[in-house]
């Protein structure tokens, strides 16, 4: 789950972390309202989960009330890389002379979370990872231990940050180790740590994404988890508790196990068709499973045409065919095409029993994905 | 042969009275599989799945002399289920469990370090040798005794390409789900080195997916020490970078590592041959045979 | 640093483990208050730190009003193992059927914490451990990893306890463990855990020691640390900063370093004579610290004769001595008599400088030692 | 020849800038002692007892090619400063510093077990092979070159037997004080082990004392291991139960365990003679060669 900047940067706050002044509006009078307090300059910063917002003109930089309001104009409601722009930041513009990165992530490879620091901040950090790794300093945290205060100041000095400020960075990235900790967070970033003239540190963007299994003990952070969803599909899922991802094609794709939908996905584009979304359903496939996936895809007004693959394993086909019947029950008509293939034990049983009235039925799954793309076409011609 | 598993397994269930774990415990007896215990706090002295069951796992180790486990445990207790199987120096662990918190399995693969005990998984179906043990939720009637060796990340996956394998009269030494999360027991590499050394292995299938690079680093270790013969899956070629899919691991990052087409560039680099469908994958099997 | 049972019972009540209903009383009308209050069966129990209270008779059960006011009249005041007992805690009575031992302490040989559970409880557990060591089941915990929730229930398992109460003797073994770490206890012991006759479990005695080391980062248990002392001249020693134990002896003892005192100690025995107490004033020997030594051991009625050791080391045997005689300057006359040995660094400059008016000086810590002993045997004679 | 340091020892002095660590990081080098570097945070850049100070350990070895750390750092952050030490791949660390909590200390071992880096200490004077090197803040002039190892809990009494040697004429191949803390790196079977091994040590000098059962174990190793004869020393026989002696290891529990007398039987059981005061302990080291 991605915390929006606003929420990531009032934990840091909470924490101890300074960060610029700032309030969020939703209007443009609200902006305006916030840049009057805030005063010149003030950064307006679109609140949405995308990568290089400032490059894609998502955040602008106002020097006086005009510029402010014609960029809380331009920013609020616009297209950010296909997520609508509802909400900005307008925070005090901090006058820097220098720009840092500090980040805190897990090494899936060492299994172990990882601080990382670099003098080059303010920048794209994927592109001075690719091209000057050694620009990043890196320290593996043993998670048994937790972060040895060492490891803070040395992760710093390796990165070369300056000595006057050497201490104050330290202690943020030991802060934000604990957040990272404390939060379940699977990511923390902060890009850039500015530093002042007068020598001051300040957390300018803040980066923070929780580990969605975690959930369970951060009922806190379970709180943000509505205002995080950015698309009422993916907020439905959410309540339904599925696995789901929203993509730009129009065939929807029902099925069981990640692994499977992927491949599924995977086939729909490599038999010329494009995925609208990743949608696991999980074990089972019980008929209120069923319905709401169902729902899920039909009142997705991208999907032109349906395929639902089942590879029954324990469950068997019958039983899903049973699910899936149960579940058309209330439909005289579907109102897109949908292709279902059952696979695994008793599944010709299984899809002699499906409601061939509404669906169609294949027996691979490369017919079945074949025939939704087909059928996608068709829909759309 | 096989790898890992075999008859002389003793598996004890953890979390044996719940739900799920009683069945597929049953399941897994039905199967054939050696199952002599159970184990969950406070039910010591029960019976389930017609097994007797023990508070600790410690004592159902000492009871019944099992040496493997699976566990079957929600995720907040789950990272404490395999800290309990750890210490009791068992050969294997299987962990079922899908959605344990990934700082959890930071600390559990710390400990992982220190004892000789391999975990597979956790977010796994677990491990069959066809014909003579089953650990974990996979539907043993479509797996068949033969010699293909197959590693996996995922479940119904694993399912299709073992489908369409027994489908041409394929069978399997091992299959083995290593799981779907970020952080696991037992890698791509140590399936493979395990398939490498097991002399009824001829063949080995490897499907990937998104995320992380041990498909990468398994490329190499294939390239550089595998004779057997490996044909290649990866899931998630459409996948968008930043979206977590299904899998807690399966996620392309946003500096676009652990995309399918890096994996599959591994895997070609080191002379395996990767299937663009689960067909695909089995006509290459069968081409190795 | 050990806290007395009611401290440890406040700390382990506000951690959620039950304790019986208890005041703490300085005197008899106190006491009856207390036990008005409380009701029949009331335990009367000496706060004093002293292993045994109850075989010693400084623990009494009351069952009415005559004999709560004869037991609190006997416990007040009374000298337990050499300790006047000042405060009683009057206590609710448990109606119980079963008695554990549960404990965690630091095992020096495996540098580990290690929880220990007993359904031998209630007795001396020392004599358990010496006897039948199987009757108490051990389980080590990882410092780094902190306590798994498996390890408190698989010792209590282990020791074979009750299954309908294992779950709430395992829940606090679990908060014992969680009040080890939080407050750098070297150990805590509940000896009884009773079982009530409806099933409840009740912690009925605390045992609860600080690492006096980690006091620095325990605000709150520093607090209570001139409540733990129970001798003026160990409250002394502690604002001095001095290692001090008050022994029986009459030979009063200074010096520096651990062992060295110790052995210093060990040598007035070895030569006939009892030390009189366990004075480290560590390194150097700076004049205000040997004067402060000096107060020590001359306000110490017990001591007759002083021997004063002192190795020099990196501190030069000129500059103790003249540290020794900057103290002695406000001395006409020494009220007991002192033998000083300096050894080391420039040792014989300084015993040339010594104020032999005052000191008896000797060259090796054997005739030192021998003298204070004569000196001692004289003044008692 | 010597154990643990010589003249190729190459030292860092963590916390140079303090009061304590320049005044004997000063002392070390006129003793002869090769320290090459100093580490405090933020006093990278600066120079300390004639030697740069680094930020880190990691830089100040990365330099100045050090293999030995001697700590002089505050109880408060002393652990975290060990830590950093352990994480340099050093051949040894000496942690001087008194006070350190146990709990830190318990956190500390299980790092220890991790590494192969040599902690001596905490709460220790440190170690000297005369003539060569010093690390720690023992009184170098009272040690003398020759043929005799020390090994001892404490610091002062340390210096009481060596004296005592010295007068006598009888020098040292490297005196180790381990520390007199609960939970130490280096124990009496570390250096003992290491004196045996050592062809220039031709008797040893054990100086235990109350609390633990080191001294046991190490009595049992000498029975069992040790042709070099060994003469010991127990501090504490009056000491009452339950009471710390100055070192907070210095306790005899409350069951009585840890107890000088059990030492001095341990000692005697391993033929091991325990001297009454520091001269006896001197004679029989003199009737040893």
């Amino acid at each position: 789950m991605k915390l929006h900047e606003y929420q990531a940067k009032g934990i840091f706050a909470d924490a101890g972390i300074p960060v610029p002044d700032s309030q969020l509006a939703e209007s443009v009078e609200e902006a305006l309202d916030a840049v009057d307090e805030i005063g010149y300059p003030a950064a307006i910063k679109a609140q949405v989960h995308v990568g290089g917002r400032g490059k894609a003109g998502g955040i602008k930089i106002a020097t006086d009330r005009d510029e402010a309001e014609t960029y809380a104009e331009e920013i609020l409601g616009m297209d950010l890389k296909g997520y609508t722009v509802e909400t900005v930041l307008v925070e005090s513009g901090v006058d820097f002379v220098d720009e840092l990165y500090v980040g805190v992530t897990m090494d899936r490879g060492e299994g172990k979370p990882v601080l990382m620091v670099s003098t080059e901040g303010g920048v794209d950090i994927e592109e001075v990872a690719a091209e000057s790794p050694d620009a990043i300093a890196r320290e593996h945290v043993d998670p048994a231990f937790g972060l040895h205060p060492y490891q803070a100041r040395k992760v710093v000095y390796n990165a070369g940050v300056d000595a006057d400020v050497a201490g104050d960075v330290a202690s943020i990235v030991s802060t934000l180790y604990d957040l990272y900790e404390a939060n379940d967070a699977t990511e923390i970033e902060v890009n850039p740590v500015m530093i002042t003239s007068d020598r001051d540190v300040v957390a300018a963007d803040a980066v923070m994404n929780i580990d969605e299994d975690a959930l369970f003990r951060q009922p806190k952070l379970a709180e943000l988890e509505d205002e995080a969803y950015e698309d009422d599909l993916e907020r439905k899922a959410g309540e339904y508790g599925f696995d789901y991802v929203r993509l730009s094609g129009n065939v929807g794709i029902i099925g069981n196990g990640a692994g499977l939908v992927m491949t599924t996905l995977d086939l729909v584009d490599y038999y010329g068709g494009a995925p609208a979304n990743f949608l696991d359903i999980g074990g089972g496939a019980k008929a209120e499973r069923v319905t709401n996936a169902l729902d899920m895809v039909f009142s997705d007004p991208n999907v032109d045409s349906v395929v639902f693959n089942i590879f029954g394993g324990i469950t068997r086909g019958d039983e899903v065919a049973k699910g899936i019947n149960e579940a058309l029950s209330g439909y005289d008509e579907l109102p897109k095409p949908v292709v279902v293939r059952l696979a695994g034990t008793n599944a010709e049983e299984g899809m002699e029993i499906l409601n061939t009235d509404l669906l169609g039925v294949e027996k691979t799954l490369e017919a079945a994905v074949q025939r939704a793309v087909e059928n996608a076409k068709e829909v759309s011609a | 042969m096989s790898i890992f598993v075999d008859d002389d397994t003793r598996v004890v269930v953890q979390g044996i009275t719940g739900g799920e774990g009683k069945f597929h415990a049953e399941q897994m007896i039905e199967y054939g599989t050696n199952v002599v215990a159970g184990a969950v706090p406070g039910k010591g002295g029960q019976e389930a799945a017609g097994v007797p069951v023990y508070d600790t796992v410690d004592a159902a180790v000492e009871a019944e002399d099992a040496n493997a486990s699976v566990i079957f445990v929600p995720p907040a207790f789950a990272a404490d289920a395999i800290f309990e199987a750890l210490d009791t120096d068992l050969d294997l662990a299987v962990a079922i469990t899908e959605g344990i918190p990934t700082q959890d399995m930071a600390k559990v693969n710390k400990r992982l370090g220190e004892t000789d005990t391999r975990l597979l998984g956790p977010n796994c179906p677990g491990i069959i040798t066809p014909g003579e043990a089953k650990l974990g939720i996979l539907p043993g009637n479509i797996f068949a005794d033969g010699n293909v060796g197959l590693v996996s990340r995922s479940g119904t996956l694993t399912y299709q390409v073992v489908d369409n394998l027994t489908e041409r009269g394929i069978g399997q030494t091992t299959a083995i789900g290593i799981g779907g999360d970020p952080i696991i027991g037992t890698s791509f590499i140590d399936a493979l080195e395990a398939f490498e050394a097991d002399t009824e292995t001829d063949a080995v299938v490897m499907c990937g997916e998104i995320g992380g690079e041990d498909e990468e680093q398994a490329a190499r270790f294939i390239g550089e020490h595998m004779d057997t013969p490996v044909a290649g899956f990866i899931a998630g070629r459409t996948a968008p970078p930043g979206k977590r899919m299904g899998h807690a691991g399966a996620i392309v990052s946003g500096s676009g590592t652990g995309t399918a087409e890096s994996k599959i560039d591994a895997l070609n680099d080191a002379g395996v041959p990767v299937g663009d469908t689960p067909e695909e994958v089995a006509d290459h099997i069968e081409s190795f045979l």
